[in-house]
């Protein structure tokens, strides 16, 4: 498991955490390379279908991040995001996709430093429980590569 | 069951509904949906212990929207998913005429909304303790227990649609299942499309699910996918006070909030 | 109904008086107050300040042994005691961890739902809307209510009543019939846990508590907790050899108060306990409308609206 | 099939010196659809910028990724430049490997490839970009203007005097606001309503400005430059153009004993009444809740008396509509409630009171002529005691922020006492003296030295009434936390500015967001101070946080010049990354089923319910609309969509999800 590199997917809000993360830059803050961030406008636009899309492609991990409660660009999107997301992770619980490899966190546009944190902790912790095997077995690659080797 | 039969023939004779949706006798012992727009077909109506699936399912379907107005049959849960529909700007007030069968066998009819409301008030809308013990079985397993138990039931299905088919609150035209751009759920029936599928409709259920159960029943792989949609219920009381299918101006439990609603997983 | 009563040490030696009277009133009333069995040390003045485990096992216990009885609601008459009830309470509320470490030591079940009352909670919750019609010989003294810190402190966790300027003793003793009069150290420190190591401290603050409820034409003062009893009725004749001046005003704890109005006897209220002599002469039933100081005092408020 | 060009940017050294950018360059080309890639030393800079027109018109590109900083810095350069080489704006995209790569990683072969996986994700997202086009809506060249305080005159007189339209609205039966209750103002001591008045008679005589007192606003629909507003105007019992102002009827009004809110209680007014002498208008109000005839239905002395014959008992309420492409809020603030104190007894002694009071009895037209005398007794008080953050900066108050005006008002109360009563003593009680602003520390340290304030940098724990004299006890901090205890003649509290009453209320009405304490949120507390996150609304004084004179007329004029910036076109462009509703050939015409979940999501009510009708003109189908006026983009609707029938431009469902794709499979 020692040459084990996670791929980390975050999902963020343009508003917060994605300056947040422009901020981690402009002070030279070091984190891992193994997160890449997708944007969106607003916490409230990450659909819970793109989270199960980032696991069966293979993601071994996921942060979702955004304002703090509040702080809201748009003033309500976050709220109504952790809504979903409070009744996603317990769907996802039922159903025994482990609800550890998804951080959510709130990263705000002066929270620079935090980032990097979110970022490195979820890093070390990913790195720590391994890829996920579970959900790679019916990832997209793992079955195309299946349907390869019946082919031949 | 007379009562029932008169006061629907009634009904169809002096014009108040143009088909009544009821159950009747099917093929071997089972029972069945029958739309009676006659005063023959009306005769045909029965009303036994075996009739306790929610026939507010029809109501929105575009065959039977298109027999005019519409009378049915409605136990707690028909009533429960007429009402999460009315939230929904899918029925309006006045629109069917709606008969429900009491203990004692006599009819009530419900002439608005609001006596719905009342009456579900009082009423029992809790799943069964079997289905309650059946949740806490999964709950108490771990997480890798619980994803395989979930991929085996899901290896079964066939992608059949048939639970979606039978759901009340499933009505959209255009399913996320068949986007195809992008394809957010592949077509082909194997574990990944189908934990992405189910996963999807369990979201989409959330807060909406009146538990009647019957994509459950549907299911021909005798999937329990229930279970997803009912161990939402009670976070969702819970957490945020609301409980599907009680009021016709509810606003649905997912686009809405409170700025203190309660959560501990996030940093 | 079952109520569970959790006497705590004082309860049982320096104010039994406060005891009987609550039991006392709580009869009048056809409520029975259950005591906790095998109670323990609620942990107050020390264990708090030595390790907080211990400070929040005692309590703990002795919540647990109550929901073990089946008690939801636990009257918890010291204002010390129901001070570190409610904040173990919360703590333990607060963080898991802590809470199964806490029930880990105690090796008991707590689920943390037993409601701890203090006294004007349970009168409240009780007694209050049933009081008007009982009383039978109105209070109708001035009346000075003394809360002290316990009581409303801190009100984040205990969220009764207003902190600096509490109503909820001088509402109850309107309603027996009393004036309760207005005054400025409702919540000032009477010494507490200095009672015995420095009794000069003790007559000073006590002094000036006292002073100003008798300046203020005060004929009684009002408490809740026996800490604070103590040092406003035992301490007299230090308080009075501070102030220079005797002052006589006894200090009576709100169950005798509401006892003495719904006609239970002196002796039974255990009246006769005091250090400081109760004589409370029989006075016509009048003026039983508070007099409020300053009344004519425009509302700012409504001037913005 | 695409033609997509990937340029590549150094950033001097800001981005090569962790990342291959040349390697990044070489592999991008070899992506499906990229027809042209290039790295350069700055493309930010006029020859990058001009390389990245000139590639666009000679390789025909129909996408561009520009792989340099933020596109929070630069995208707006990049897709200009985009835009001049003929290439629609919205087709070009940035990937970020400056601040979320080269920055933040060691150089080493991982940070290019992270490079290269993130100038494939927008190299597959920018082939399901859109052309699109900006959005134009019209302006309605009106302003309303909402409260006549100081920030709101000035607000007013600014855009009036740019030739704009304004209407304002006023609660109160005088505009004037909290500054016309003041007596002199720091840190000059000139006189507030010497200052004051000519502004405001200039609003009352302004001719792009309607003036609406005793009125209030019930309703704000519509967006940026076209909003519409329902103002009910309070019946003033007045026929307004026939009342010429005389006062006969206030001085014979036979009920003088109504608390004056103007002399903030310290005085009486009759039921018909003009707030002050100076007030716009100046014309009286009848408060029908203290008016004889409303209470008993006899006396009408008012009419009888009246010479112009203008009292109108029977007068009711107006509804009037306006349009308006702006709006500024210039609400002000509220002083604290009165039971927040019950340990300082205000609201219960008479001679505890607060600034604004102390302001009244200050002034020379207030209810003691200037003298100050305590409100119990008319005694001069020769011991004050002025307790500053009297609210402020208190946790366990719930009031965590500095009022900010205090420490100010608090020095200058000290003098103008000393200046009237020259044998007295004030006494100041601080947390810290925050005197920040032109000359206000010199105007402190005055107070201090030559009025011979005592200052004790302690917070009092109560006051209580005893023998006649009011007993401050509190601690001298910088004196080893003695306790002091003084018994003074009058308290003046320095309460803490709050959120107006009813802030909250129409926060709602107009839709704007508002922070914990319900004072309005700006849009950026740095870079977009006075505008809110709703377009086209804007923030002046202290309605947005506790704000002193000089601070509340700039934030006004900050409002006004966003205003006529607004109003200088007369289409407003708005970019058009918003939701849309899918439409589809009848008989679908949508796969929107009009569930209208997504209507309580919108932050801006900007779904909206379209009927589609039949022939006849029945209505077949109802479907959620998203009104581009209204949609600022946010997509909260569109991850509740269960169809997926609303979908935003430029976070299309379509982009996001080949974004995950094109990142995780590579």
């Amino acid at each position: 498991m020692q040459d084990f590199e996670p791929k980390i997917v975050a999902f963020v809000c343009n508003w917060c955490t994605y300056a947040g993360a422009d901020l981690t830059g402009t002070s030279r803050t070091k984190y891992a390379a193994n997160v890449k961030i997708i944007r969106f406008p607003c916490t409230g636009r990450i659909d819970f279908m793109i989270l199960m899309k980032a696991f069966e492609n293979g993601a071994d991990g996921i942060i979702v991040s955004g304002c703090h409660p509040n702080d809201c660009h748009y003033s309500t999107g976050n709220f109504h995001a952790r809504r979903r997301w409070i009744v996603f992770r317990n769907l996802m619980n039922f159903t025994g996709i482990d609800t550890e490899r998804i951080l959510f966190s709130w990263v705000s546009a002066a929270e620079g430093f935090k980032w990097a944190d979110v970022v490195n902790n979820t890093v070390a912790k990913i790195r720590e429980m391994g890829p996920y095997e579970n959900y790679n077995k019916i990832a997209v690659s793992t079955l195309l590569k299946e349907e390869v080797s019946n082919h031949e | 069951m007379n009562e029932l039969i008169n006061k629907v023939t009634k009904l169809l004779n002096d014009k108040t509904i143009d088909a009544f949706i009821g159950y009747g006798q099917g093929s071997t012992d089972r029972v069945r949906a029958i739309f009676a727009r006659t005063v023959e077909q009306a005769s045909k109506l029965i009303y036994t212990p075996a009739c306790t699936f929610n026939l507010s399912g029809y109501l929105l379907k575009h065959e039977v929207k298109h027999l005019g107005k519409l009378g049915i049959l409605a136990n707690v849960a028909a009533l429960r998913s007429i009402m999460q529909l009315a939230s929904e700007f899918q029925i309006k007030d006045g629109e069917v005429y709606i008969l429900f069968v009491n203990d004692d066998a006599s009819l009530t009819e419900f002439s608005d909304f609001q006596s719905i409301e009342a009456f579900l008030e009082k009423a029992n809308i809790d799943i069964t303790p079997d289905e309650k013990a059946r949740i806490e079985k999964i709950e108490a397993m771990s997480v890798s227990e619980r994803w395989e138990f979930w991929n085996k039931e899901f290896e079964k299905c066939i992608k059949c649609y048939a639970c979606r088919a039978a759901c009340p609150m499933c009505y959209c035209h255009r399913c996320t299942t068949d986007v195809n751009q992008p394809q957010w759920i592949p077509v082909a029936s194997h574990e990944r499309g189908n934990l992405d599928y189910h996963l999807m409709r369990a979201m989409h259920l959330a807060g909406r699910c009146i538990n009647c159960g019957e994509c459950a029943n549907a299911c021909p792989m005798d999937i329990p996918l229930n279970l997803l949609t009912y161990q939402l219920i009670d976070p969702i009381k819970t957490g945020f006070g609301a409980t599907a299918g009680m009021k016709a101006d509810a606003v649905y439990a997912l686009s809405t909030f409170k700025p203190d609603d309660k959560e501990n997983f996030i940093i | 109904m079952k109520i569970g009563f959790y006497p705590g040490c004082s309860m049982k030696g320096g104010a039994r008086e406060y005891q009987e009277s609550v039991v006392a009133l709580a009869k009048v009333f056809d409520i029975e107050l259950v005591e906790i069995p095998d109670w323990n040390c609620c942990g107050a003045t020390a264990a708090h300040n030595l390790n907080k485990e211990l400070s929040l096992s005692l309590p703990a216990r002795i919540m647990a042994l109550a929901e073990k009885e089946g008690i939801t609601d636990i009257v918890v008459p010291c204002a010390a005691c129901y001070n570190r009830l409610s904040v173990t309470k919360h703590e333990l509320a607060e963080d898991a961890s802590l809470c199964s470490k806490v029930t880990g030591i105690i090796d008991l079940k707590y689920s943390g739902k037993t409601n701890i009352l203090n006294i004007i909670q349970f009168i409240d919750k009780y007694i209050t809307d049933k009081l008007e019609e009982k009383v039978v010989k109105p209070f109708n003294y001035n009346t000075a209510c003394y809360y002290g810190c316990l009581l409303v402190r801190p009100h984040a966790i205990l969220n009764f009543d207003r902190v600096e300027d509490p109503q909820s003793m001088d509402v109850l003793v309107k309603k027996s019939g009393g004036n309760a009069i207005d005054w400025a150290f409702k919540t000032e420190c009477c010494g507490a846990g200095m009672s015995v190591s420095r009794t000069d401290t003790v007559a000073r603050l006590s002094g000036d508590i006292l002073k100003d409820a008798s300046d203020r034409k005060a004929e009684v003062m009002v408490v809740a907790c026996p800490m604070c009893h103590s040092n406003l009725d035992m301490r007299r004749p230090e308080i009075n050899k501070y102030l220079d001046e005797k002052i006589s005003m006894p200090v009576l704890y709100i169950s005798q108060v509401l006892g003495l109005a719904v006609g239970l006897d002196a002796k039974t209220l255990g009246l006769n306990r005091h250090m400081t002599e109760v004589i409370l002469p029989d006075k016509p039933v009048k003026n039983a409308e508070p007099a409020e100081v300053s009344k004519k005092v425009a509302n700012p408020e409504k001037m913005e609206a | 099939m695409s033609r997509i060009g990937v340029f590549v940017c150094h950033c001097g050294e800001n981005i090569s010196a962790t990342v291959n950018c040349e390697k990044v360059a070489q592999i991008s080309k070899e992506l499906k659809g990229v027809e042209f890639s290039t790295d350069y030393k700055y493309m930010c800079s006029d020859p990058g910028q001009t390389m990245l027109k000139e590639a666009i018109k000679e390789h025909k590109l129909d996408g561009v990724v520009v792989a340099a900083c933020s596109p929070r810095m630069h995208e707006p350069t990049f897709r200009k430049a985009c835009s001049e080489a003929g290439l629609n704006p919205y087709l070009c995209e940035m990937s970020n490997i400056r601040e979320h790569c080269s920055w933040v990683h060691p150089k080493d072969d991982l940070t290019t490839e992270k490079a290269e996986d993130l100038v494939r994700v927008m190299v597959e997202k920018v082939k399901k970009n859109k052309a699109l086009n900006s959005i134009k809506v019209p302006v309605t060249k009106t302003a309303l203007v909402i409260g006549g305080g100081v920030a709101g005159i000035q607000a007013a007189l600014d855009i009036a005097n740019c030739g704009h339209k304004v209407v304002m609205v006023e609660k109160q039966p005088s505009i004037g606001g909290h500054m016309s209750q003041l007596s002199e103002t720091f840190p000059t001591l000139d006189c507030s309503q010497c200052i004051l008045t000519p502004r405001m008679v200039e609003i009352a005589q302004h001719p792009n400005i309607t003036l609406y007192t005793y009125a209030e606003v019930e309703k704000v629909d519509g967006f940026i430059g076209n909003f519409k507003i329902t103002v009910r105007k309070k019946s003033k019992s007045l026929d307004e153009h026939l009342c010429t102002g005389c006062g006969l009827c206030t001085t014979k009004c036979p009920q003088k004993k109504i608390p004056n809110e103007f002399e903030r209680g310290l005085g009486f007014r009759p039921a018909i009444y003009v707030p002050f002498p100076q007030a716009v208008p100046n014309k009286p109000v009848i408060d029908r809740e203290n008016c004889t005839y409303y209470i008993k239905g006899k006396c009408k002395v008012c009419e009888i008396v009246c010479p112009t014959k203008a009292i109108r008992f029977d007068q009711e309420d107006e509804l009037v509509e306006i349009e308006a492409g702006a709006i500024v809020l210039a609400t002000g603030f509220d002083v604290l409630k009165s039971d927040f104190f019950p340990e300082y007894g205000y609201g219960k002694y008479k001679d505890v009171i607060d600034g604004l009071q102390f302001e009244r009895l200050a002034s020379a037209s207030g209810p003691t002529m200037g003298e100050i005398r305590r409100p119990s007794d008319g005694q001069i008080p020769k011991k004050i005691v002025f307790v500053a953050c009297a609210g402020s900066r208190d946790p366990a108050k719930g009031i965590e922020y500095c009022s900010k005006i205090c420490c100010m008002y608090t020095a200058k109360h000290a003098m103008l006492y000393k200046h009237k009563v020259h044998d007295g003593t004030p006494y100041v009680f601080y947390m810290d003296i925050r005197a920040g602003g032109k000359m206000y520390e010199e105007f402190v340290r005055r107070a201090i030295v030559e009025d011979e304030t005592q200052y004790i940098r302690g917070r009092v724990s109560t006051i209580y009434e005893k023998n006649g004299k009011l007993i401050v006890k509190g601690a001298d901090t910088l004196m080893g936390a003695e306790p002091v205890e003084i018994e003074a003649d009058m308290v003046v509290l320095a309460t803490a500015g709050v959120a107006n009453h009813g802030a909250e209320a129409l926060a709602q009405t107009v839709h704007v967001s508002y922070d914990a304490y319900k004072f309005f949120a700006e849009a950026h507390p740095k870079l977009k101070p006075v505008e809110t996150n709703t377009a086209g609304i804007f923030l002046a004084g202290a309605c947005q946080a506790p704000k002193d004179i000089p601070e509340s007329v700039a934030a006004a004029s900050g409002a006004a010049v966003k205003v006529a910036a607004l109003f200088s076109n007369d289409e407003l462009t708005r970019e058009p990354l918003i939701a849309v509703v899918n439409r589809q050939a009848p008989p679908v015409f949508s796969s929107c089923v009009g569930c209208f979940l997504c209507q309580s999501v919108c932050p801006y009510q900007a779904i909206e319910r379209e009927e589609i009708k039949n022939r006849n003109g029945e209505v077949i189908k109802t479907l959620a609309k998203v009104n581009e006026g209204l949609c600022q983009g946010c997509g909260t609707c569109v991850a509740l969509c269960r169809t997926k029938a609303i979908d935003i431009h430029g976070y299309s469902n379509q982009q996001v999800y080949t974004e995950v794709m094109a990142l995780l499979n590579d």
